[in-house]
């Protein structure tokens, strides 16, 4: 056993995530609720524009655009986050420290610099590739993926399109990314692409099943496709002779939801291409995959479009499993994205411990094993309405 | 039924003790040197870049021998008024390039005690182009 | 359970072949190796290896080199375990030389070449691992290597090309306080092969991607002169170090790990388990160093007599052998490299096909070949 | 078996063979050559007429049963004593392992054009080797069944390991 020895920098490094920990949780408690301070804003503006004789309907256009751009600005800014983490622990898991350099602290900088070096990068289209196919891949990548975002609950309120069909909007729109891969693929003109391709479709397909199977007992318990009602639905505390003992979460039903909540992360790890079912990008085998031949702003895209739908996925299952924003003390959005970026690490330690599994087998695996249990899940689900 | 189970349970077994053993890793200090901020010592015996002392070489031509890729060329002094090749270096070049630090040429050198060619602990090295790479010493007395 | 590649009768199913070109630019074929493979979906029908991108051609520069200056060149044949190649080059010019080197030289010389073979082996661990998927054993084993390599760059000055063991003993006696050293970095690898154990040789997925792939017989890696670990994973048990002992390897205990099946998972495991009886060699060599001198007595010009031998040892790769010609003079007049991984590569050619593209990457990745020795 | 007992059993089979005798140093050798060296395991001269039949019976035969090409290479020997003609020699190491005995087999060839029956089908170690000591030397093998260039590209001009081989400047040249 060896005893960590912390230099002065690491006990500097420690001091200043104490911090940072401190002021951001005391500037969330100032800021409480953000769902009631944006209406308290939204309802001065429109007061205002009332004022001014401003149409609603510009009004309502306005604030589409408001929210979009919020949801574009959230999804960049935590994936560079993300990035930066991920480099972070995986580096600090392999005995390394990862980038130090750009940006003073622990290279915090080292993604938007990534970034700023991608823009600039030269567009490439090889010679071989079909060029509107290979342009409109990214896109088509990015697209679904940044519309889920819209039916995404980010705590209480906090949502820009509450839809009663929430889930199944969802999952209907992330299914719709794997066209952008398979165009990736075929119109790169490239043998590792065409390859890595095919595959993500074959895998895209078949663990999109098993996902949506293990969700289906908590529509089931709720009652509901809404994912702001299924949220409400698992605030409080499981009492055990009069003592809260759990949250009131849906992974701490008994078996079911344990079991519910292991085929959905394996299901979602899978749909996000992450190791250890990266078998479309595959870089000791197929090169990089889907992607490459991409260079530039349209390789950021699938960057981008990757790690937003590790951050989707990730809030999807806080939503459903983890209770959503429920929690003591801090707002709700604190404890979604506290909750979800839990998630992220999990995500994070799978990819940097395990190793790759074969196509054949991935396909054994879901076929054989996600997709049984989660039909015997949705059976027991079944018996324990009845009882 | 119970191997299918058992056959599980291994399987999670087996994959949670791999994930203690990143995790467990996550909090250790990191083996690595920020390298331009902290340099390690370099050992005694480190074969870094070559240097030649010009005034003690007694030209012996032993080093050139020894060299595997003849990276060392080199021409004695020789006596203005005698034409007598005297014990001295006139200029002296090494091809870094070729140079695949080796240390035979250093282990062939006869001046004592310090030898004459020898490799330094100098490992920040580099060129800019190709005919940096020949390093040559001249002795100031062959110039006049 | 096992997955078998169903074949589905009538030509109307059979799809149009793909050419596939494996490298030489390719994350995974450890350097400069092309494998032209030719595809029906993603299992393989053929496939061709096609090697010489790394030929420089060392057996004629031999011709042109005196013996001890070939020492340098033998370090860039299998440039992931030096020491082996420097010390079969002495061995052969020993042998012709009917040299006899000290009780210190030889022991030295063993603990070296089998700190080597840790550092090798770690290597193939540890990219074994990312072609698998794994990155974090990667950086694990790259990590003990350092500290072996720093080791070695103590005791030779460099950290890859040694040029330590030299003609009738070795460069220098070992400096001040290496002996502990090497003591505490063996205590620190031996916890860390638990970890490997766990990360890698015991984890599921690992074993479903290896287990049953790129099955070798023993028949079959005979015929194709197959040594070293891939041998002994086919349950061969053939290593030179017990079988014909050298430098003084006959007096140090230690077994000889064998595979069963001779599958990827085999080859693999053979190597860990050599690594751990590395140790324990390393471990004996520490504890009875003779004293005394490290080198013989070798004219300051090396010129062995007429005559011809053959030396080969166990390399991490395999058997290792020099096929040394002498004319009497002070070059020599020709050099052979029996290379391991050169004819270990040969059976590439028939175990890939039936193969999935993912098993190509496991099976290369198990024989466990470096490009420097391939092409020399 | 002894190496005495492993000739007479193949002379016995292939009458052409012949044992390579041990090296003896030159009557008039000055003192720095010293005593030559050799290996102490049998070395057979064999004729390329019958390397196939006797490449057949080391490998097959029960006695022998040399299962196992430990290498094969080739050496040109360009200059020669006076009387003899300049030759090249493949060599094939064997080993057995069931017997645990080895055997060295030199081939003679002339320089130019030389044909060899090839043992690929015999042991699977040859293939490529074989091909190696196409592409150095320049020796062709008889069904072979893919003899073409292996380290060195095809159309490479010459054949890189013959002691007259002569480099040709080319762009790669400094």
């Amino acid at each position: 056993m060896i005893l960590p020895v912390f230099t002065q920098s690491q006990k500097r490094s420690v001091g200043v995530l104490v911090a940072m920990g401190a002021i951001g949780s005391t500037i969330a408690l100032l800021i409480g609720e953000l769902n009631q301070r944006i209406f308290q804003v939204w309802g001065f503006v429109s007061e205002f524009a009332s004022k001014i004789s401003i149409p609603s309907f510009m009004l309502s256009f306005v604030s589409m655009v408001l929210q979009c751009s919020v949801l574009i600005g959230f999804i960049s800014v935590s994936v560079m986050f993300m990035v930066w983490w991920e480099r972070k622990i995986s580096a600090h898991m392999q005995s390394r420290l990862g980038p130090m350099y750009t940006g003073g602290w622990h290279g915090w900088a080292q993604t938007i610099a990534d970034a700023i070096k991608l823009l600039l990068k030269e567009d490439i289209i090889p010679a071989a590739a079909n060029p509107w196919v290979h342009r409109l891949a990214p896109v088509l990548a990015f697209v679904p993926c940044f519309l889920c975002y819209a039916a995404l609950p980010f705590g209480e309120g906090l949502i820009s399109a509450d839809l009663d069909i929430g889930i199944l909007y969802i999952f209907a729109l992330s299914g719709l990314s794997v066209l952008g891969i398979v165009m990736a693929g075929w119109g790169s003109g490239n043998k590792y692409s065409l390859l890595g391709g095919l595959r993500a479709a074959a895998q895209s397909v078949s663990y999109e099943i098993p996902r949506v199977l293990s969700v289906v007992p908590i529509i089931m318990f709720v009652g509901s496709l809404k994912l702001t009602q299924i949220a409400q639905a698992q605030t409080g505390f499981w009492h055990v002779g009069g003592i809260p003992v759990l949250p009131r979460w849906f992974i701490f039903y008994p078996v079911i939801g344990q079991l519910a909540f292991i085929i959905f992360l394996i299901a979602s790890v899978a749909e996000t291409n992450r190791t250890p079912f990266d078998i479309a990008e595959a870089e000791s085998e197929l090169v990089a995959g889907f992607h490459t031949e991409y260079s530039g702003m349209k390789f950021s895209f699938f960057f981008l479009a990757e790690y937003a739908y590790v951050f989707l996925s990730s809030g999807m299952t806080t939503t459903l499993f983890l209770g959503g924003g429920s929690g003591p003390l801090f707002p709700s959005w604190v404890w979604f994205l506290l909750k979800s970026f839990a998630v992220v690490f999990l995500f994070l330690w799978f990819r940097w411990t395990f190793p790759r599994l074969r196509v054949d087998r991935l396909m054994e695996f879901t076929w054989k094993f996600l997709i049984p249990w989660s039909f015997f899940n949705i059976l027991a689900a079944g018996f324990m309405g009845l009882m | 039924m119970i191997l299918y189970f058992s056959n599980i349970y291994n399987v999670a077994k087996a994959l949670l003790q791999g994930m203690g053993v990143t995790f467990s890793w996550l909090f250790k200090p990191a083996m690595t040197v920020q390298y331009p901020d902290e340099k390690l010592k370099t050992p005694e015996r480190f074969r870094g870049a070559l240097t030649f002392d010009k005034e003690s070489c007694t030209a012996c031509l032993l080093c050139i021998k020894a060299c595997p890729t003849a990276c060392i060329s080199l021409e004695p002094a020789v006596d203005p008024t005698t034409k007598k090749r005297l014990a001295k270096v006139s200029w002296y070049q090494i091809d870094f390039g070729k140079c695949n630090y080796c240390r035979l040429c250093e282990e062939a050198c006869p001046t004592k005690p310090i030898k004459s060619v020898r490799h330094t602990h100098e490992y920040e090295w580099g060129m800019k182009q190709r005919s940096d790479m020949f390093v040559k010493w001249i002795r100031e007395e062959t110039l006049k | 359970m096992t997955t078998e590649i169903i074949r589905l009768p009538g030509q109307d199913l059979s799809s149009e072949e793909m050419i596939l070109n494996l490298g030489p630019q390719h994350p995974s074929t450890h350097g400069v190796l092309r494998v032209v493979l030719r595809m029906d979906g993603e299992v393989i029908t053929g496939s061709e290896p096609d090697i010489g991108y790394l030929h420089r051609g060392t057996e004629k520069l031999s011709e042109n080199r005196t013996y001890p200056q070939m020492l340098v060149i033998s370090d860039r044949w299998d440039y992931l375990s030096a020491m082996s190649n420097n010390l079969v080059w002495c061995l052969a010019v020993e042998k012709l030389m009917q040299l006899e080197v000290p009780q210190r030289g030889q022991t030295l010389r063993i603990i070296m070449v089998e700190l080597n073979r840790i550092a090798s082996h770690l290597v193939f661990f540890g990219t074994y691992g990312i072609d698998i998927g794994a990155y974090t054993p990667f950086l694990y084993a790259f990590r003990e290597r350092e500290k072996i390599l720093d080791l070695f760059e103590e005791v030779s000055g460099a950290r890859l090309t040694y040029n330590y063991i030299r003609i009738g003993g070795v460069m220098a006696d070992l400096p001040q306080d290496w002996v502990g050293k090497c003591r505490s970095f063996l205590e620190w690898i031996k916890p860390r092969f638990v970890e490997y154990d766990i990360l890698l040789t015991e984890n599921p997925i690992f074993k479903d991607r290896t287990v049953g792939v790129g099955i070798l017989t023993k028949e079959k890696a005979l015929s194709y002169g197959v040594t070293g670990p891939n041998l002994r994973g086919s349950g061969v048990s053939f290593d030179m170090r017990k079988d014909e002992p050298y430098s003084g390897y006959d007096k140090f205990q230690f077994e000889v790990p064998v595979g069963k099946n001779g599958d990827c998972w085999d080859r693999y495991w053979v190597r860990i388990q050599e690594m751990k009886e590395s140790v324990k060699i390393i471990e004996q060599a520490l504890d009875h160093l003779p004293e005394g001198e490290c080198n013989a007595k070798v004219p300051r010009l090396i010129r062995p007599p007429k005559g011809e031998a053959y030396a080969h040892l166990e390399a991490p790769r395999g058997m290792l052998g020099i096929y040394l010609i002498s004319d009497g003079t002070e070059k020599p007049y020709r050099v052979h490299v029996r290379p391991p991984s050169f004819i270990n590569l040969a059976i590439l050619q028939e175990i890939l096909v039936g193969m999935k593209v993912a098993d190509v990457i496991a099976i290369l990745g198990s024989i466990d070949i470096v490009l420097g020795e391939v092409d020399r | 078996m002894t190496s005495q007992e492993m000739f007479s059993l193949l002379q016995n089979q292939i009458p052409q063979v012949k044992e390579i005798p041990y090296p003896q140093a030159p009557a008039n050798a000055p003192a720095h050559e010293g005593k030559p060296y050799r290996d102490s395991h049998l070395y057979i001269s064999c004729p390329v007429e019958i390397w196939k039949n006797c490449a057949k019976f080391l490998k097959e035969d029960d006695r022998l049963s040399f299962d196992f090409l430990t290498f094969m290479t080739a050496i040109d020997y360009l200059k020669v004593p006076a009387g003899e003609t300049p030759r090249m020699d493949v060599v094939y190491h064997l080993f057995s392992f069931k017997y645990r005995h080895k055997c060295v087999i030199k081939i003679p060839v002339v320089r130019e054009n030389s044909e060899l029956p090839s043992c690929a089908n015999l042991w699977k170690a040859a293939d490529w080797q074989e091909r190696e000591v196409y592409d150095m030397f320049g020796i062709k093998f008889e069904g072979h069944p893919n003899l073409k260039r292996i380290l060195m590209w095809d159309g490479f001009p010459g054949w890189p390991l013959r002691k007259d081989y002569v480099h040709i400047p080319d762009r790669y040249d400094d």
